[in-house]
């Protein structure tokens, strides 16, 4: 076990590394600072509850729009996958909101519903839908067919046949959409917050990228980061383990 | 009793800031009947959004930009606030000593290819030495941070920034070549035309009368206090994220050149600035606003 | 033209509790595999179905359970079926407990592993298929066909990959299987031994596109 | 075929009449304009040869990023999925990158590089590279080891192995991470527009969103959804179709 | 312990051309699967490997290729192997044709096509493996094995799913590529006549952990 978990660890240890040598030949604090700069201003932050306020803001609206977000994504995904009349009919949809600028749903979002909470996340979850949907739906497009009709011979129930025959042959596209999605939508999130609330790790960054003060912006996004690395290794990787243990076995 | 309340959207870090808390913490908004509530923002763009989604009731911006919103149908008025305008500045051991040195170099430029201080700068260019500065040096427009950070390493001839930045810049040592005020007086501008203003929406005003007044006092009365008591400042000096003591001074020095006479603003002048936009900046920038549009100043005494 | 076993012909169909395969052509893309083929299955009754490789006798059995509704002809079945496919289909990231449990509502845990006591692989319920030899693979999927007391049981080639003694053990599963719940059973094989032992009636396939050759169509007699 | 291709078309002025239909709830041009009212400027910025000139600028941007992170990602998301180890060593580091802000990378490229060309698609190549080999790794990992026996005893060389045998499995997870792959990869290029380079279809939004003009907005997105619409019909579906046909022979 | 097959190994005792499994163990996690097997087959050698269902011949089958390198013992094999799956495993994605030339790799597209009618798969060049039923599958995959002339040919249960003429067409032609190219063969099966026909020797496993039942090893007289 130590062995096995001593791998991230050192490669974090490798990154700091990195990171402190890239300052040093850098040597200037206000476009890279080293990592032990940043100490101080955030456990100032920390222990001032500004952190803990702008970092929980985002949180939740990353974790809304998140679950949101693969719910629609999902289904729709699914829905074009196993059906190529939905698919001819979505598929121009899909392909326009995609590539629809963030920067426009978001303005639309806050100009429609109000700079609210819910336009806010609204927003997020439009611009993130299509991202969910394109990958599940290649997804649906490769499920076994065989699998299928033993199902359907076997007159399994709908949930059945969703838990235990599509999800886990999905299972790989969600954990990479999921994977890749949280970390899109927080970049939204940021675009978001910047656009029109006045809290959140967004607000915040862009603050202080228009004060110059890099240092800042890195503790907030690191913070950020932090709480991922924290539920990769608390949640999505054991999960997965579990979910590819007949992979290995 | 009830004030009417004033929601103000503001940069969170933006210099307009200072005088609204100003206001709050002298109570300067009760005794002139209203309540104000500061919502901060990260971006210019989500206060603009903030006032159009009827989120917040005032705003700053240009009144070019004012104008060209009314003329497109929006009700918006504006109430004078700061004729700080931008300059040219050059580093510190640049030997350029007027903007035809800039020929063949770079500039970069906050704000974009329609910045107010660039086109200013571009005509008095044209005027002064039949010297076309568009053709004739390479412009890099960037982001308001990344201009100041390049700006001060030296990446340019020269640096259009916002003033707030110019200050730090010019504490770090860099050297205003033109100032833009000069430049519009060299162009037969009124350099006294307030540049930047709050800007509310006129059923706002309607809906509450005299609130127009009311906050224009007010911010009046900040300044006036700002400018007779040094002390005051030390207020402010928190929000003003200023790092060096000689940044301090200079931003302090800045924003008092920058206030504006008491009064209304001149819409003859106006009318003259808004001309020569039109011709530098073409529709792209005035829209339908080639003349000043009636009722976008607000009448403040 | 096709109206491939709607739930209406279905239920009209099996009012007698019979089986009917009426089917007119299948093809595929253009070429077409089966002719004409018609054939009854009264309840109770085993058939098997022989034919060279390729001929369209899984064709056949897919047309049967519904599967393959892409055909010209009718087709009458009971709602209550099970199949043991050519190649074991497990779900391979479910415990062999899983699949038999997943595909028979109705089984309870206890019932599962008795199931799989009977095909040799008791012990082996927490394995996943992928742990399972192919043998083992096999027995897993006819423990599922059998565990669910079907009215229609359809196999397809459900002993190879056995040896001799472990075939047999699984014949005679099937034997008592069909003795205890007499269903109506369709399967293929190529061992004519295997056939004559279980089945009442041999129906084989010839031809392109493949018909059932004559003089074992024994089922007019039904009509 | 006319009856498969009218299905796209059908949908796509199905989502027009949306939008007409919003516009006139809307009521408010500067908010939501209608799409007739897009067309003279659309014209007018086409032929002043304006918008050809920020589209070519972006596309370009687009192009040299999609193909550096594609490739980039595919090989490391490969070497994640297949070897537990190299997983173990490089996955803090994916976690880290995937969710660095946009504005972070872009920052520091520009001031490190210096604002220019260069330094603008390493950041959108950055940005991209964690999503691609996160979405890849995923794939990797379940490739088929029965497939990888036969190709081993049976002596295939590199290059046949790749190209059919890990490829063709590969095939979804490519396509899912190249479509949503370029629409992130032109979100990004739009943020490294508007913060350092002085051309480019980000650049224009950015310059008519301080504006408020909601419709040079559109037309400029818009125009990119164009291109983006006929790369997936002529380039991206029928090399799908292809690549996926053996599933539906 | 393990020295799985390393090609200082395999080279040294290829010398005299003689393929050499010594098997001490394999386990599945804890559970042990073959006990100590040894034998060894010389060049033009037929073998066959008997033992029911589930009891490790397709393991060793996948420690002689050298597709599983986990167990304990040391194994000596040519180069230039060919093997037949107990499933086919065939490239789903590409033609039966790409299936043959893509595996070996000097394969004209004319010998291809030849060794494709040789297992009755003639005109069927552009189908897609899914496109065949699984005993035409079974074919291909013999046929892609036969193609390649190997020094090592090995087979798992290579005639099933096939009717008794297709079978007997590929047994003989199993018999005349061993006549005509003289691999080592080793091959698994359950049919004891199949077993007696094509091969010299008979190997048959028993126990558990299993073993070679001692009076059928015949290898020792090659040490
Ligand atoms: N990955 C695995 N994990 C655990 N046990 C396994 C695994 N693979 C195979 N086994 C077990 O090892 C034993 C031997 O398997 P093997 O596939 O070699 O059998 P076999 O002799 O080929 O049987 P068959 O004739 O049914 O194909 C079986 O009991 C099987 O359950
Ligand atoms: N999807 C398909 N597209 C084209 N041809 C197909 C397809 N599926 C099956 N065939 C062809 O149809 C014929 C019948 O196939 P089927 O699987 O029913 O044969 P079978 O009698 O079960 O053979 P086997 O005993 O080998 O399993 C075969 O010649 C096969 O090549
Ligand atoms: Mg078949
Ligand atoms: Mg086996």
């Amino acid at each position: 076990m130590t062995g096995k978990a001593s791998g991230p660890l050192l490669s974090v240890a490798a990154l700091l590394g990195l990171w402190v040598v890239a300052a040093a030949l850098t040597a200037d604090p206000q476009i890279l600072p080293s990592p032990l700069a940043l100490w101080q201003p955030f456990v100032r932050e920390l222990s001032t509850g500004t952190l803990p306020h702008h970092l929980g803001a985002t949180l939740v609206r990353v974790a809304w729009a998140f679950v949101l977000a693969m719910l629609l994504g999902t289904a729709i995904g699914l829905a074009m996958g196993r059906s190529e009349r939905v698919n001819r009919l979505l598929d121009p949809w899909l392909v326009i909101f995609l590539n629809l600028p963030a920067l426009v749903l978001i303005v639309l979002c806050y100009l429609w519903i109000g700079l609210t909470e819910a336009a806010a996340i609204t927003a997020v979850t439009l611009n993130k839908v299509p991202n969910v949907a394109t990958v599940i739906r290649e997804g649906a497009r490769a499920l076994d067919r065989d699998l299928d009709a033993m199902a359907k011979v076997y007159r399994m129930s709908a949930t059945t046949r969703f838990l235990h025959v599509t999800l886990p042959q999905l299972a790989p596209f969600l954990a990479a959409s999921a994977r890749s999605g949280i970390a899109v939508i927080w970049k939204i999130v940021l675009v978001v917050e910047f656009l029109g609330r006045s809290s959140g790790v967004g607000f915040q960054i862009h603050m202080y990228f228009q004060l110059f003060d890099v240092a800042m912006v890195l503790v907030y996004a690191l913070s950020f980061i932090g709480v991922m690395l924290a539920v990769e290794w608390a949640i999505l990787q054991p999960w997965e383990r579990r979910a590819r243990r007949w992979r290995t076995a | 009793q009830d004030l009417p309340v004033i929601r103000a959207a503001v940069l969170q870090i933006g210099t307009v800031n200072w005088e609204l808390t100003a206001i709050r913490e002298n109570g300067f908004d009760t005794e002139h009947g209203f309540d104000l509530e500061v919502q901060g923002y990260a971006d210019n763009a989500a206060t603009r959004i903030a006032v159009e989604g009827g989120e917040a009731d005032m705003a700053v911006a240009d009144w070019i930009w004012v104008a060209r919103q009314r003329a497109a149908g929006k009700d918006y008025v504006f109430i004078p606030y700061s004729k700080a305008v931008g300059a040219l500045l050059v580093p510190e051991d640049s030997e350029a000593e007027d903007l035809t040195d800039m020929a063949g170099g770079k500039i970069g430029i906050a704000g974009g290819p329609l910045d107010k201080s660039w086109l200013i700068l571009r005509a008095y260019a044209q005027q002064e030495y039949g010297m076309d500065l568009k053709a004739e040096t390479e412009q890099v427009f960037g982001a308001p941070p990344l201009i100041f950070k390049s700006g001060l390493s030296g990446d340019y001839a020269g640096s259009i920034n916002f003033w707030h930045f110019l200050a730090k810049m010019k504490a770090g040592g860099m050297r205003e070549l033109v100032s833009v005020e000069t430049a519009a007086s060299e162009l037969g501008l009124d350099p006294d035309t307030p540049l930047l203003g709050y800007y509310m929406k006129e059923d706002f005003i309607e809906a509450h009368p005299g609130i127009a007044q009311s906050f224009y006092n007010a911010s009046r009365d900040v300044k006036d206090m700002l400018a007779d008591d040094d002390g005051a400042w030390e207020a402010v000096r928190p929000q003003m994220n200023a790092k060096t003591d000689a940044q301090f001074e200079q931003l302090k020095a800045d924003w008092l050149a920058g206030a504006p006479a008491r009064g209304p603003v001149d819409a003859e002048a106006a009318g003259r600035l808004l001309a020569l936009m039109a011709e530098l900046g073409g529709e792209e920038l005035v829209g339908e606003a080639t003349t000043v549009p009636e009722g976008l100043f607000a009448d403040v005494q | 033209m096709g109206d491939p076993a709607a739930v209406g012909t279905a239920g009209e169909a099996l009012a007698d509790g019979m089986i009917r395969v009426d089917i007119l052509s299948k093809r595929y893309g253009r070429v077409p595999v089966l002719g004409p083929v018609h054939f009854r299955i009264a309840p109770g009754e085993t058939v098997a179905l022989l034919g060279p490789s390729g001929i369209g006798k899984s064709t056949i059995l897919r047309i049967l359970a519904g599967i393959d509704t892409d055909f010209e002809g009718c087709v009458s079945r009971p709602e209550h079926m099970a199949i043991v496919f050519q190649e074991p289909t497990l779900l391979p990231w479910r415990s062999a407990l899983r699949n038999l449990t997943l595909a028979n509502a109705g089984l309870s845990e206890a019932a599962a592993r008795e199931a799989l006591a009977r095909v040799g692989l008791k012990g082996r319920g927490e394995a996943f298929p992928g742990q399972l030899s192919l043998g083992q693979q096999r027995r897993l999927a006819l423990a599922r066909a059998f565990a669910g007391r079907p009215e229609l049981l359809i196999m397809d080639e459900p002993f190879v990959s056995l040896d001799a003694k472990t075939a047999e053990t699984m014949i005679a599963l099937t034997e008592t299987l069909i003795a205890e719940t007499r269903p109506a059973t369709l399967f293929v094989t190529h061992a004519r031994a295997e056939a004559e032992r279980l089945a009442d009636r041999i129906l084989e396939l010839r031809g392109e596109p493949a018909t059932l050759s004559p003089h074992l169509v024994q089922t007019e007699g039904y009509d």
